[in-house]
């Protein structure tokens, strides 16, 4: 599946985009989150405050428990600051 | 309609477009946002988005819109790249037979966009630069809509 | 600013010169009411008003508006004489560091300008012509505005 | 003092401003108005739901029990319909 990164997510994450094959085990989204956190110093600082992270799968928004089976994207970003 | 793009809009001729040929239109609220300087720390602001969700969460905010009030036609134009202050950043038009109705609309759909849509603004001035925090107010304001009742 | 005027107004250089040469301004909103042709039985609108009180009212009004909320620029327009369905009637402007007093602003300012400004319609169609009658519901959303607290 | 009247008030008075000079015992604007009936049929009609007709006082709404002594300019109309 692809991931996308966005904002201040993306740049302490260091990677705006990347195809992903997450472990078996990592069933939601949150699961996701703690996997990636896994990856690196980088990833863990991207995602300290991960109750504040929103995400969102093929374009729409997901809470944390949103199951990830049969995603094609997901996408990490802070609160929104629009309009 | 929906819009998001890099080129500014003009006000007078976006709120023509949204009533041309049309008689049966008796109110009309517009509302602009625009990049605002805070005593000089502003200089540029940066407009980040999700392009394809931007577009389909602005479209399903409109819709939703639509859904609760009897709009004639509404606009949702959102700019992204790089601004200044005093730049235009949003323009929302609603369009109904009456007051009521425009006014709650343009609000909505302004409190929506603010907490839903996937734009991230940066800011940055002679301090440096950063990223604008959501206001925990916008939440509110948005969730505020759920406890209303629909459409008059 | 307040304007009585028989001519049109160009909705965008309206706005334009509320907000020209500043970049305090975060948010600005317009409403704009028109006549509207209900089924083809408003063929054309007279607006009558009473000269000197209705400047002192539009002025009295926006003042009350300043009073109440944080407001960097205001603007009322309004127009007299005779119109055609889809003409411009009025136009409000109001313009603050945020959305929420801006929007405030102007609902009260058009609450207020509808059960206090010395206007009176006359619609004219092809059932003969009759003077508007004046709907409850605007004295009761200019009487709200007396239950709500005071600016943020 | 100057009278002036307005929209559907102006059209069944049939005349739009005159000046008057009230009896004595006219001191309010309700004590005006019931006067102003006397005068002809056309006041009474134009009067007729004086409950609906609103005043002004040198340009400033007033009520109906307000006092008319000072006042240069007294109008009468119906409710307002701008906006």
């Amino acid at each position: 599946m692809r991931l996308l990164y966005f904002a201040w997510v993306k740049e302490k994450a260091g990677i705006a985009a990347e195809e992903i094959e997450p472990p078996a085990h990592v069933g939601t989204v949150g699961d996701l989150i703690a996997w990636l956190k896994t990856r690196g110093p980088e990833f863990e600082n991207a995602f300290a405050r991960s109750e504040v992270i929103r995400a969102a799968i093929d374009k729409s928004h997901v809470r944390h428990d949103a199951k990830i089976a049969g995603a094609r994207e997901i996408a990490f970003f802070p609160p929104v600051t629009g309009g | 309609m929906i819009r998001v793009q890099k080129e500014d809009f003009d006000i007078g001729a976006e709120i023509a477009r949204v009533r041309a040929g049309r008689t049966d239109i008796g109110a009309i609220v517009a509302f602009i946002g625009s990049v605002r300087d805070q005593a000089g720390e502003v200089s540029e602001m940066t407009l980040e988005h999700y392009p394809g969700m931007t577009e389909t969460e602005l479209e399903r905010i409109e819709a939703e819109a639509k859904a609760r009030w009897p709009l004639q036609a509404s606009l949702i134009v959102h700019r992204v790249g790089t601004l200044e202050p005093g730049d235009n950043i949003v323009l929302v038009v609603t369009a109904s037979q009456h007051r009521e109705a425009a006014f709650e609309a343009a609000r909505f759909l302004m409190d929506y966009l603010k907490t839903r849509a996937p734009f991230w603004k940066r800011e940055s001035g002679p301090g440096g630069s950063r990223w604008v925090e959501a206001k925990a107010d916008d939440d509110e304001a948005a969730a505020d809509w759920n406890k209303k009742p629909a459409a008059e």
